[in-house]
């Protein structure tokens, strides 16, 4: 799966982009975010709130958990901004 | 029509190139949004936006066709730039042209209020120290973009 | 900043020095009205405007004033044109200038509305046997103008 | 007093502009626009329905009877159609 940030989210993981081969462990977006989390503090920081943590995957905003797939793409990063 | 850009846009050409040679177009209205030297009381003296290439160009693409939905609109023109901005630069062009004047201007106060909490464009401002900060998101603009829910 | 005139404008070179060398505007709001080729089902092939110099400039002035005091704008600009226009041509423009977008439309739309029943334009239609005819008031644009009442 | 006629008003009475010395007759917009009807079977016509007929003393609307001099601009004129 490639996973991508945005944002602040990117800036505090020093990371704009990753690919993670997909495994039993992560099904949907609920157990990759619970996994996130697990990974140091930093990423535990990051996504400590997940009021300001969006999620899409393949381009689309996701609401609820969604299953994955190893050839989705996942993406986070807070609430837009433009305009 | 959408557009995702860097360069920087003529906003009197844009209007001029939807208008060209039609004579069944009644109303125009155009909105830009332009970069501020304020924000929230702090001075700014740039911008930076970043975007998510791809769903940019999707969530563009259904916001325009829910305003076609909605509205009775001949034409319609979305720009967003990303990148570095200098103050007083255009960030943002939305233009919809129509029979009637109310649904010239409702479509394009929708199509920006839809925009500001859809389109994946994140802001980051700097100040006069260098500091470059991420600009958050604001209620008002979440309030305005709801109200066009409770129409449908 | 209102103008009657007969001759044709650029609405991209009057955003443009309404804009110019600013950085506090935000949000700017333009509306154009056109000669459209069809009015109430009948196929239309010119216009006519007659306007009552004097009480023209003095209602326009009175809208734009009752727009700043309303809105929080930075600027503002109408144009009115008179006299003969071909099919496609523009007649009236309106340009609100603010740090918010939610100024900038309400006012713009607030302007066309008051203008459309408030400063002494006539429209006459002309069409394809040659014959001319002074267009009629219409309920929509009474009520559109009517909202802006019930604010107050 | 000047007095001057806009739009399908103007066409109908073929006249843009007159003067009309102020008289005790006339002394005011109610009894200025009694008069208009006297004069004849084409200003009975444009003055018979006030419905369409708006009225400016001095380029201002005014809503109700107005007291007018002779040194007053008076303005008929149809609902207004710019914009």
């Amino acid at each position: 799966m490639k996973i991508l940030y945005f944002a602040w989210l990117k800036t505090k993981l020093q990371m704009t982009e990753e690919t993670i081969p997909w495994s039993e462990e992560c099904p949907d977006t609920d157990s990759l975010v619970r996994w996130m989390k697990t990974r140091g503090p930093t990423f535990a920081e990051v996504f400590s709130d997940l009021e300001v943590v969006r999620v899409a995957v393949n381009q689309e905003y996701i609401t609820g958990n969604t299953a994955l797939k190893n050839e989705d793409e996942v993406a986070f990063f807070p609430p837009v901004t433009g305009g | 029509m959408i557009r995702v850009q860097r360069d920087i846009f003529d906003i009197g050409k844009e209007i001029e190139t939807l208008t060209n040679g039609r004579t069944d177009i009644g109303a125009v209205v155009s909105f830009t949004g332009l970069v501020r030297d304020f924000n929230d009381g702090t001075k700014v003296t740039g911008l930076s936006l970043e975007h998510y290439p791809g769903m940019t160009e999707r969530e563009l693409s259904k916001i325009e066709d829910d305003a076609r939905e909605r509205w009775n609109l001949q034409d319609c023109l979305i720009i967003h730039r990303y990148g570095d901005m200098a103050l007083g630069e255009p960030i943002v062009l939305v233009i919809t042209a129509s029979p009637h004047r109310q649904d010239a201007f409702e479509a394009a106060h929708f199509l920006m209020d839809w925009l500001k909490t859809k389109a994946p464009f994140w802001k980051q401002e700097m100040n006069a120290s260098g500091e470059t900060n991420w600009v958050k998101e604001r209620e008002s603009d979440l309030k305005a973009a709801k109200r066009w829910n409770s129409d449908s």
